[in-house]
């Protein structure tokens, strides 16, 4: 973009010496500007000259006006297609999807949804239940921390060359998109067969997608970071990885921590999957009842699941607060 | 604005639990507009006390009181629009990357504009010549549409001083805003502060290194040092005996450490505080 | 050196013991975990293992590429991708408000040092509606609401919408606020609004990262529209799992290689993004 | 309600896709028989399909056995199962395996299982309910029990020897057999179950008494002796079609209830 | 370590197309230990040189030799060696938020650490008599273990300086070290560092806006302009006339703006550049 007005020729030019040429340009500002002002906001807009409130009040007589942006559409171009595609996109999506909304806001409807809804209700809380229960929360716990950690060190192990300039950086995002662009499905059906049954390749299959996963954001979030910090070591001769360690790594560090966290908790999700592996853990118990109208039974493991998960939550929150502290 | 501050002890919510209060029983009266000096050694709580005087730092002890209600009393609408009648320019503007001077600068009049204008200035800015009008005196004029992460540390201090001027309030809370500039610009600088509150009624406490700067240009001047006021005078009182005890380095500055290895030689006698 | 630090207690880290012990406790709870999962990674080098791996990989190809199957499979994508659109853009309309509501950065109250009640309360609701709509599985929004609209796109599209507004609502969050909270709070402090405060200060140093997050949402959706095959609304996922099921490597080969070129489209596009935001 | 369409699903027992290929005739046969457009839509999930037809979103579906006592039950006997295959009357299930070592049910003993859907009823309900018959509780008697999801997956996951048994219905296995997708040296049969009534289709009762009667009829009407009824029949491996009632399917409801599952 | 700069160009990756290079044809040549003053107006391009020197801003045109070498010329890994030899302390330490002070000093020292240490030194800090041995020059010995967030700004500032200090370096490139100090610890804190460098044989390049100080410490003193080098002389020839032209605002920014209201009547003469 460019600011005829400002910034450029048009300033430094008018920095000759002598009072004509002084005032000369200023009227050719003003004119321009006025121009300017009239096109955008119309007579009587902003570009017009003021009362002192603005102006005045600063002391400065509002002689001359302020060189204006370029016209709106240049400046904001690319955005502007951007959104129109975007725009585009999701019309093209609800066009061709010919979706149902109407019996959706009928209060029979509303009726029929909330009939589903109640007979959640009582949770099943037989002792016979919970013990089988608690035991699937410890495994499902397990599969998902332990996948999750894995996960975690593999994708920053992968994220930093992801995120650094150079060839190494193609090869690692191809790498990142074929680890997630493979579902978990499809990652748990290897390792099935790799590994047979149980919770060894359902954990693995969480890790494997899971890496590829947190690879990318944290490798995005390693290239949002802003770069004073690493910026300065580098600029004194530090390797590669004292720069990530002693400037990086602290600056994102509560991304990198509330992204694997939530990707924690989004693997207590995913093991419904891991269901299909024999792995168990809630997932499983979940389809199990759930595939057999057990209300009641059901119920009583979304509440499990929902507590891993506000637990999960409470800790990211907890952890965020404590280094923002 | 009148404030008035009266055995004011405040203290950051993280500080260590042995770290002594940031303000310590501070005493001070500012009337409706009076320009005030606040001066003092680093780490002495000039930073806090600007916090404490603009509401952003609660007191632990004492009372603040604002043209005569206290503000921390009131309810959250109160205390808000109290606020939209105050403005503190931190140390360093704490400019958001990627944002364009005009913006920067505008935003200091956000809590005049309703949400839709200021939504709509995002993408085209309204009140444009305003900014304009408040960079043009400290010679940013040129840089309007430049983004704040591409300017000189001195042009970036100086925006945030333009969001000062492009404000409509009656306190201004400003801390250090001479630090990046060079000795005609930070001159200068004041001037248009100086003048443009004085002109506008606006009451103004700024916080100073430049102590030959805030003799000559503030008619009352105020010493801090461990979060206590230690003097209060006219500008003219201020004594070059006062300057030294103010600004004596602590004991433990001098001799605390533990004998170090290879610590530099206590340094050639300092240098004498005139200059040439 | 050392010895200085033995001697001088000023010159020894304070946070030390603390580090230590957390590390302890970490340790001891990860062993459980660990036994918990059975991990043996022997049991992959194992060569019986090796070579049903082997086969079943050797499955994959080639991957099938006769016109009928690509027509079904392009036809399954845009479904897919549809799908994935609307399913979004009606969670990024939940997810906002959510996220808005919930970050502290924004909060008039926490001003005063910390949050008041009533704020607090509102931010505790906004996140736990957050959690419940994330944590409810998607097949149990998806039976709720084919009651209701029957089978189809629909049903799988509202039961996307619901979980993903959950997710987006709590990431976009957790960015807000793990950046620089300081230009906010300066906006605050002066009296603007939560949402100025939002757009002048919070958006500008976010942007990057909301957006490219977005996109990997939008990735993700496409991914695990499995779920849509649930209520019949088809699309790739469920093509997918049924050849999956079957073990038909050649159409599984086929269908991952048009994941990954989604996939690499959406990384495309979030570079692109954030290239023209920075 | 279901605005002039109407419109069929199906338990998905097997993949959506060649459920898809095995019902395009029907839904040709019954759009000319009930002149009105036909519309079939395939799930993967047995619980979608029960939901569908108790809330009558759907006209007409083919349930399992398990899966229409739970519509029936869910429904309040709103459901009417209209016709089954002859088949069905003395409906069987199997457990196969490819381990060698496994001669007997009693071999599987501390092996892994694989069922087929927990929903469904050759797959998971009656060998559930024999193996308790035989004291043998699968989450006690077996290392660990999974669920494959479908008759085909099961027969996929015994052959690649990822589970040491599995238990499906008689059909499909024959279908495999018949097809030669599975080679019976590798992988042997080592039970049989005794008979059950198992599939049938099912419609809502509001569904109006004329159109139902007109479906019924259709249904019967299929003989294998013209060409159009001998590939529908082929693909829906029967040989007739023939009354269904609720009745038959009380047998299945008590093992259910017994075995826990309703 | 000795440093030539000839007919240097540089302008900023980000800089508008239309806008001037930030540096203009600077001539510049520093011996080894020598210590050398930058003063100049805001946006001369005292940061984008001493970024120029330090190997953090690339020539467009023109030679940079250091020790007869030319840095850029070299390869990746030796430019990697010839940087270890240089310090950057730029104009707002940009530490990390959450670090401590001594990992943040220490960092001064990472190119002489392996890989290994660097690492162990996160979690538990080795060489920490070190960061206290720079630090306590400063009065910061007690801030050892703060966290560098919880600092005042002149604290902060103290901290950037302490990590050249704790640096093993040849050439010490320092940018407005003073700005955010009172005057009693700017002086003791440019005295350390004058000191050090001279002990160490340190070549010292420093920008500064406290030009009293400058022309009474450093022997010699560079004034820079739009650019380019207006003079190069030493402390005792840099004449108040020199100054006045260094510093004498842009016509732009006198007139740009029109003349400001009642502007406080021109300064009462401009403050003359002594203290008090
Ligand atoms: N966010 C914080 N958390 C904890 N302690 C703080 C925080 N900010 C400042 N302090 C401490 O409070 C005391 C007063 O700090 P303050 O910032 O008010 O000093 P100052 O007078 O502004 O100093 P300077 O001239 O260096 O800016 C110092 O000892 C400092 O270490
Ligand atoms: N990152 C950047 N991108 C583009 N232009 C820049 C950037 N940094 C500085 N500039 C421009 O380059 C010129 C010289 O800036 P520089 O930071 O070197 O000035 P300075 O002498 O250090 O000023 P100050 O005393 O204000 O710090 C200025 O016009 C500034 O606007
Ligand atoms: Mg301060
Ligand atoms: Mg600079």
């Amino acid at each position: 973009m460019r600011h005829p007005q400002l910034g450029g020729a048009g300033l430094r030019r008018r920095r000759r010496p002598g009072p004509g040429h002084g005032q000369q340009h200023e009227d050719v500002q003003r004119r321009r500007s006025g121009h300017h002002a009239a096109r955008l906001h119309g007579p009587g807009g902003p570009g017009r000259p003021r009362e002192p409130l603005v102006a005045g009040g600063l002391g400065v007589k509002p002689s001359v006006k302020p060189v204006l942006p370029p016209p709106l559409f240049n400046a904001r171009c690319k955005a502007c297609w951007f959104t129109l595609a975007v725009l585009a996109l999701v019309v093209a999506s609800f066009w061709s999807l010919d979706l149902q909304w109407a019996g959706l806001f009928s209060a029979e409807g509303a009726r029929a949804m909330g009939r589903f809804v109640a007979e959640f209700w009582p949770p099943d809380t037989h002792a016979a239940f919970l013990a089988k229960l608690g035991p699937a929360m410890w495994e499902t716990l397990a599969m998902s921390a332990v996948g999750t950690a894995l996960a975690a060190a593999a994708g920053l192990a992968l994220a930093l060359p992801a995120a650094a300039q150079g060839g190494a950086r193609a090869v690692a995002r191809t790498g990142l998109n074929a680890l997630r662009a493979v579902p978990e499905l499809v990652w748990a059906a290897l390792l099935l067969i790799a590994a047979g049954l149980g919770p060894m390749a359902g954990t693995l299959a969480l890790a494997v997608h899971t890496s590829g996963v947190l690879g990318r954001l944290f490798a995005e979030a390693l290239e949002n970071a802003p770069t004073g910090p690493a910026d300065a070591l580098r600029a004194q001769g530090a390797t590669r990885v004292q720069v990530f360690l002693y400037a990086t790594l602290p600056t994102v560090l509560p991304q990198l921590l509330s992204y694997t966290l939530y990707r924690w908790e989004n693997n207590i999700r995913a093991a419904a999957v891991l269901g299909v592996v024999g792995a168990g853990g809630l997932g499983q118990l979940l389809a199990f009842h759930l595939g057999l109208f057990h209300m009641g039974k059901t119920a009583s493991i979304l509440v499990a699941m929902l507590i891993l998960v506000a637990l999960v939550d409470g800790l990211s929150d907890r952890l965020r607060r404590w280094m923002a502290r | 604005m009148h404030v008035q501050l009266e055995g004011a002890h405040a203290r950051h919510p993280a500080a260590r639990p042995e770290a002594p209060d940031a303000l310590r029983g501070v005493g001070l009266q500012v009337d409706a507009g009076e320009a005030v000096a606040l001066i003092g050694p680093s780490g002495a709580g000039k930073t806090s006390l600007l916090h404490a005087l603009g509401l952003a730092l609660p007191l632990t002890q004492g009372r603040l009181r604002m043209n005569g209600v206290e503000p921390w009393a009131l309810n959250a609408a109160g205390l808000r629009a109290q606020r939209r009648e105050l403005l503190i320019a931190p140390q360093t503007p704490p400019l958001p990357p990627r944002q364009r001077v005009v913006t920067a600068v505008l935003a200091g009049r956000l809590p005049r504009w309703g949400l839709l204008k200021s939504l709509a200035s995002l993408f085209y800015p309204r009140e444009a010549p305003l900014a304009h009008a408040a960079l043009a005196p400290l010679g940013l004029a040129d840089k309007l549409w430049d983004r704040v992460d591409r300017l000189s540390g001195g042009e970036r201090q100086r925006v945030g001083l333009a969001r000062v001027l492009a404000s409509d309030t009656r306190l201004w809370l400003v801390d250090e805003p001479l630090s990046a500039l060079d000795p005609t610009r930070a001159r200068d600088a004041l001037q248009v502060l100086l003048a443009a509150a004085r002109e506008r009624g606006v009451t103004l406490v700024a916080s100073l290194h430049h102590v030959d700067l805030a003799l000559q240009a503030f008619p009352r001047v105020v010493g801090l040092r461990d979060g206590a006021v230690q003097f209060d005078l006219p500008a003219a009182e201020v004594t070059p005996e006062r300057l030294a005890a103010l600004y004596a380095q602590h004991e433990h500055e001098l001799q605390g450490p533990p004998p170090v290895a290879d610590a530099p030689p206590p340094g050639p006698a300092p240098v004498p505080m005139t200059c040439r | 050196m050392t010895s200085l630090v033995q001697t001088h207690p000023a010159l020894r880290d304070p946070a030390w013991r603390g580090r230590l012990s957390w590390a302890l406790l970490a340790l001891l709870l990860a062993w459980p975990l660990w036994r918990a999962t059975e991990l043996n990674p022997a049991v992959l080098l194992d060569p019986h293992a090796l070579s049903v791996t082997g086969r079943f990989l050797s499955d994959f190809l080639p991957p099938r590429t006769d016109a009928d199957f690509l027509a079904q499979v392009a036809r399954d994508t845009w479904r897919t991708v549809a799908m994935a659109t609307a399913g979004l853009t009606l969670g990024w309309l939940l997810a906002v408000p959510l996220a808005l509501l919930s970050v502290r950065a924004l909060s008039q109250s926490s001003l005063r040092g910390r949050m008041g009640r009533g704020p607090s309360l509102v931010r505790q609701g906004a996140r736990w509606v957050a959690i419940v709509l994330r944590s409810v599985p998607e097949l149990v929004w998806a039976l709720v609401f084919v009651r209701v609209v029957g089978l189809g796109p629909t049903a799988g599209v509202l039961a996307i919408a619901l979980t993903y507004g959950g997710m987006l609502g709590k990431v976009y969050a957790d960015i807000l606020e793990s950046g620089d909270a300081t230009p906010a709070r300066v906006l605050l402090q002066q009296g603007s609004g939560r949402l100025q405060a939002f757009a002048y200060a919070l958006l500008p140093g976010n942007a990057a990262e909301l957006s490219s997050y977005t996109v990997y949402r939008w990735e993700c959706a496409i991914r695990s529209s499995v779920v849509l095959g649930f209520v019949g609304a088809g699309g790739l996922g469920q093509a997918m799992d049924s050849s999956m099921k079957m073990f038909n490597g050649g159409e599984v080969a086929t269908m991952l290689l048009v994941f990954m070129a989604l996939v690499a489209l959406a990384d495309r596009v979030s570079r692109w993004l954030r290239e023209a935001l920075a | 309600q279901t605005g002039g369409v109407f419109r069929i699903t199906a338990i998905p027992d097997e993949s959506p896709t060649e459920l898809a290929r095995k019902a395009a005739p029907l839904v040709a046969y019954l759009e000319k028989q009930l002149g009105m457009k036909v519309e079939f839509t395939p799930v993967t999930d047995y619980a979608a399909a029960v939901e569908t037809l108790v809330n009558r979103k759907v006209d007409l579906a083919w349930f399992g056995g398990f899966t229409f006592v739970q519509a029936h039950v869910r429904s309040g006997g709103k459901v009417i199962p209209i016709v089954q295959r002859e088949e069905d009357e003395k409906f069987r299930s199997l457990f196969i395996t490819a381990d060698p070592a496994v001669k007997a049910l009693a071999d599987l003993k501390g092996k892994d299982l694989s069922f087929g859907s927990q929903s469904s009823t050759s797959g998971h309900l009656m060998p559930r309910h024999f193996l308790i018959q035989q004291g043998m509780e699968p989450e006690k008697t077996f290392r660990r029990v999974a669920y494959s999801g479908a008759h085909d997956a099961t027969i996929a996951a015994v052959a690649s020897g990822k589970v040491a048994g599995g238990a499906l219905n008689i059909s499909v296995w024959q279908k495999f057999v018949d097809e030669k997708k599975v080679d019976p040296a590798q992988v042997r049969v080592i039970f049989t179950t005794p008979t059950y009534y198992d599939y049938n289709w099912t419609v809502h009762a509001d569904l109006p008494k004329a159109t139902r009667d007109k479906l019924t009829a259709a249904l019967l009407a299929l003989k294998a002796d013209t060409p159009e009824g001998a590939e529908i029949l082929k693909l829906q491996r029967a040989t007739r079609f023939v009354p269904s009632k609720v009745e038959n399917y009380q047998g299945i409801e008590n093992a259910a209830r017994s075995a826990g599952l309703l």
